[in-house]
């Protein structure tokens, strides 16, 4: 079986989605025998400007340096970048979509014309208000991909996550232990 | 300060079969500066700027330099020496060499005041250790002698020509000293190759401070200037006389005067041997002149005043 | 001089040159119309004259003392006379062309009767 | 062994400079090249490499600051990018020709004007005769180890020439992949000490460096200069054998992917050269014999190889990265169409300039490139020597 899958990250200059890309690079390529590419379209974006970034996962050497994607999964970070990004461009017609949002599935759905995708929704920013004091959604919607996808059990992920925030050596445990919170809540409460 | 006739039996680091003209000082300061060094203590290793010095004394397949010494180009004589100098910390770390290396570089005003001016700024932020020396001969003399900023107000240059309507540079000099001043270096210091004995104590120095320092030497040319050759330290020590060129240290930010003339000469006196100001001697150039001697006047009571308060950093 | 200059294939990398000083052997006195000429019997051993030489052609004993001119490198600049600070001059300048056929006593007569 | 790591191409950079540990470093921060003096400067500082890190306040003061190193006796390193490499110019003519063996990471960029920090070649074709050895990576993984053999080569007491090791900005500077980290000991052994000729700072042998060479001398320098260049060709060659026999992964020249029976061929640089293995791959399982050939060392130019392995071909269309600038194409298509012209079969060659200023290439694009060598064959006639991918409006 092919481990193919093309993802698409929409967020904001500053929330991460361009780390988050990069970071499930880095864990999916930990496997034996599986490739990975993380990168972003760059500007000269400053904070709080709509950001993509791309994750590509195959088991063969990824040679495609281009942007070009027809996603499998598409990541919203930003509950106000809905309507506001087209999240279906490209989209394969089975594709998922995961929303960051406090709306429910439905409504989600209905406002960016879903119908027909599989879409899944988490709050989390809620979520990392919770755990971490800030809304930095891009750690608990990793959590939720893992579920998703299937990519990785809840404690596969939590852990990778964390050791890599440990081996960057520069956080304080409090950020550590409630990345690992955020990503563990995201996981169950994605649906 | 050694005996001349001490300093004589040195070898010299600087030899002859250069091709620079007849009766520059160029040479004349770097042997001075050559001569100061304590090379019984440690050795020298020198960068030069792009200019007349370095194409005289660097004439493929000759040198007149008895000691390491790099050119490239005409605006990086600091950056270069500072690349050396990083090297020269390696080579201690690792055991390459147990020398005690000290470091020189030196350019003319063309590649000190403006095309090299931010080499020099970086290097001395960075506070590599080596002297600058700054032979400044007014104008780019290299090339032809055209107006730097350097170039003083009055003199006609072959870009700052006297004409019909324009008597020459119409700007006043560069007051590089204060530039330099700004980067709080440890030692700066004004000389003039024919105060020998002052120009060699502010090398010692200067070669003694673990830091970047600077020297800014008058560097007469009898070519750009327009006075006969043998004149030479004569026209310096006019330009000192005259406080056209005081003589003075900046020690911590601590103005020093070394020099102050019994009787101050007019400005007239260093102005006339020299042809580049032969047009203010015409009738109804006058106020060029007395404009001239104002801004001399200006900053010699600037610096009198500076070394009076006593104020450092 | 018919020096025969290397080929391309010989010459040093980098026109690096290793021999330190070599220019002393290209010989910058051809450019003199003067000469400074010099008196020993007037000389008080100051080395202004060396102190001064932008052509480092004041010769020296292995006292430090002055013992003549290097006329191989001296262009002729006249600083040294300039600067030799004796009133009764210890260095004169002579032109070349009044120097040429003559010994070294000769030329200082000839220097310093004028 | 090495570790399979998931880092950008500029970490993969710094990783080998990291590595190789040079004596100096001079660099000034210029995006996209800019985290690789920041991450040199952060492992100095956590103590994993002791090199003197010299942050220069400007690209020209930062290749000075390296001749200056360099001269002084040892080796030395830096990093750039577009504007900076401009603003270097200058010194890497001196660098050259002073035969300083100063190796150097390009994260290639396009120049301004309009100012525009994405990836395209404009730097690296622009100081191509700057006297530079010149490889380009397709990949991190490449723009690593030809970094770590770039040392080698240049050093090599036949070349004594400094290298520059460049990879596309963003695409690969900034793209995260996964590659083979080798252990710093191996990167180390390999690259060995350095002995420099003619040290500023061995002051009992004082040396003059960059005395100025009139014309009875001037020419002669330049060509005793050229040799060095031309050497490095079959170092290049033996330094990629023995990096294959220390670390798995042998380097020539070129690479020749799928070429053996090609007809049609696209001949580029850089990480263009992925997208377009994938699109050969796909056209030959629909049994079109599409090739690439991919080229690793730009200078000193290796015309007869290359014209060895496409004369082969039935139609070749070169890919630049740059504006052809008034030449007749760009500078691969006209040295591989003077190349070609000694040979006994000469295919036509067509030009394309791609990807200026990060403009994306995809799989598309590259197919349409084939279908017109495809057309070419067919019909017996070139339309466009030269033509555009992905421009807004048709070209000519």
């Amino acid at each position: 079986m092919s481990k193919k899958l093309d993802i698409r990250w929409h967020g904001r200059a500053g929330q991460g989605a361009v780390t988050a890309a990069k970071t499930l690079a880095e864990l999916i390529s930990q496997e034996e025998g599986v490739y990975a590419q993380g990168f972003a379209v760059y500007g000269a974006e400053k904070r709080g400007a709509p950001v993509i970034a791309f994750t590509r996962i195959d088991d063969k050497v990824i040679r495609d340096h281009s942007e070009y994607m027809e996603p499998d999964i598409v990541l919203l970070l930003d509950p106000t970048l809905l309507g506001l990004v087209d999240v279906k461009e490209g989209l394969k017609d089975n594709g998922k979509v995961i929303v960051n949002t406090s709306f429910d599935k439905e409504q989600v759905i209905e406002e960016l014309g879903l119908q027909g995708y599989d879409v899944y929704v988490v709050d989390a920013n809620k979520i990392s208000i919770d755990a971490l004091g800030r809304a930095i959604p891009n750690t608990p919607m990793i959590g939720a991909l893992a579920k998703v996808t299937g990519l990785f059990s809840k404690d596969e992920i939590s852990k990778g996550v964390v050791e890599l925030l440990e081996h960057e050596g520069k956080f304080p445990q409090k950020i550590i232990d409630g990345n690992r919170e955020a990503i563990e809540k995201a996981y169950e409460e994605v649906k | 300060m050694a005996l001349l006739n001490d300093l004589a039996k040195k070898k010299e680091g600087l030899v002859n079969g250069h091709r620079l003209c007849p009766g520059c000082t160029h040479s004349v300061i770097m042997r001075q500066a050559l001569a100061a060094a304590d090379t019984d203590k440690y050795d020298i290793v020198i960068a030069a700027a792009t200019g007349c010095f370095e194409v005289s004394t660097g004439l493929y397949p000759y040198t007149s330099w008895n000691v390491p010494w790099i050119h490239s180009a005409f605006e990086n004589a600091a950056s270069t020496i500072a690349g050396v100098e990083a090297m020269y910390k390696v080579w201690k770390k690792k055991g390459k060499t147990n020398k005690d290396i000290r470091f020189i570089a030196v350019a003319s005003d063309g590649g000190t005041y403006d095309i090299g001016l931010q080499a020099l700024s970086g290097a001395i932020e960075r506070g590599h250790q080596f002297l600058y020396i700054c032979n400044d001969n007014n104008a780019y003399q290299n090339t032809g002698n055209q107006r730097s900023s350097a170039t003083p107000f009055g003199a006609s240059t072959t870009t700052s020509p006297n004409g019909t309507i324009i008597q020459g540079k119409t700007q006043p000099k560069k007051d590089i000293m204060s530039v330099l001043e700004g980067h709080h270096m440890q030692y700066i210091a004004q000389a003039s190759p024919s105060n020998w004995r002052d120009l060699m104590d502010k090398v010692k120095k200067a070669l003694d401070v673990n830091g970047p320092t600077y020297i800014n030497v008058i560097e007469p040319c009898t070519t750009g200037w327009g006075f006969p050759a043998h004149k030479a330290i004569e026209i310096a020590q006019l330009a000192v006389d005259t406080c056209v060129w005081p003589l003075y240290e900046v020690v911590e930010g601590k103005v020093v005067i070394n020099y102050k003339p019994k009787n101050k000469l007019p400005v007239e006196e260093y102005l006339k041997p020299q042809k580049r100001f032969a047009h203010l001697f015409k009738k109804g150039n006058e106020h060029l002149i007395e404009e001239y001697q104002k801004q001399v006047d200006k900053h010699w009571e600037w610096l009198l005043k500076r070394e009076e308060s006593g104020i450092s950093y | 001089m018919a020096e025969k200059l290397l080929d391309w294939n010989e010459v040093l990398i980098g026109a690096t040159i290793k021999d330190p000083g070599n220019s002393r052997s290209y010989e910058t006195g051809s450019w003199r119309v003067e000469r400074p000429v010099w008196n020993p019997d007037e000389c008080i051993q100051c080395m202004f004259c060396w102190v001064y030489c932008p052509d480092s052609s004041i010769l020296v004993d292995e006292n430090g003392k002055m013992t003549g001119i290097d006329y191989d490198h001296c262009k002729g600049c006249g600083i040294c006379v300039e600067q030799c600070p004796k009133k009764s001059k210890a260095l004169t300048m002579l032109l070349e062309a009044d120097a040429k056929g003559k010994s070294e006593e000769e030329i200082r007569k000839e220097a310093f009767s004028k | 062994m090495g570790k399979k790591v998931a880092l950008t191409g500029n970490e993969a950079a710094a990783h080998a400079i990291r590595q190789i540990n040079p004596d100096v470093v001079a660099a000034f921060p210029i995006t996209p090249s800019t985290p690789i003096p920041q991450n040199i400067a952060q492992y100095i500082a956590d103590g994993k490499m002791d090199t003197e890190l010299v942050t220069v306040e400007s690209e020209h003061s930062a290749m000075s600051a390296c001749i200056g190193a360099a001269a002084g006796g040892g080796r030395v390193m830096t990093a750039t990018s577009a504007n900076g490499y401009a603003l270097m110019w200058e010194m890497l003519y001196i660098a050259s020709g002073a035969r300083l063996p100063i190796v150097m990471a390009v994260a290639a960029r396009a120049l301004s004007g309009p100012l525009n920090i994405h990836g395209d070649h404009s730097d690296i074709m622009g100081g191509r005769d700057s006297g530079w050895i010149e490889l380009v990576a397709e990949n991190s993984q490449e723009a690593y180890d030809n970094l770590i053999q770039a040392v080698k080569i240049a050093e090599n007491k036949d070349v004594m020439t400094p290298a520059l090791g460049a990879f596309d900005g963003f695409n690969i500077s900034h793209s995260i992949e996964i590659w083979e980290m080798e252990d710093d000991d191996k990167v180390r052994e390999f690259v060995g000490e350095y002995e420099p000729l003619f040290p500023l700072l061995k002051t009992e042998e004082p040396v003059t460096h960059g005395a100025w060479a009139p014309p009875d001398w001037y020419f002669e320098h330049r060509m005793s200069q050229l040799k060095g260049l031309l050497n490095a060709k079959d170092v290049v060659v033996n330094v990629g054998k023995e990096f294959g026999k220390a670390f798995g992964r042998e380097y020539g020249i070129y690479e020749a992917y799928k070429m053996d029976d090609a007809d049609y061929v696209i001949v580029a640089m850089g990480s263009v050269c992925g997208t377009t293995k994938d699109v050969v791959d796909s056209l030959r399982d629909n049994g079109v014999k599409a090739g690439l050939l991919k080229l690793r060392l730009f200078r000193p130019f290796p015309y007869k190889e290359l014209a060895d392995v496409l004369s082969g071909a039935k139609a070749i269309a070169v890919l630049d990265r740059v504006s052809p600038a008034g030449a007749q194409g760009g500078p691969l298509f006209n040295e591989i169409r003077s190349a070609l012209y000694d040979a006994n079969n000469r295919p036509p060659v067509i030009n394309y300039s791609y990807g200026l200023g990060g403009r994306d290439t995809q799989p598309v694009h590259i197919n349409s490139v084939y279908d017109t060598l495809k057309k070419i064959v067919e019909t017996g006639k070139v339309e466009k020597q030269f033509d555009c991918l992905n421009l807004r409006g048709a070209w000519g």
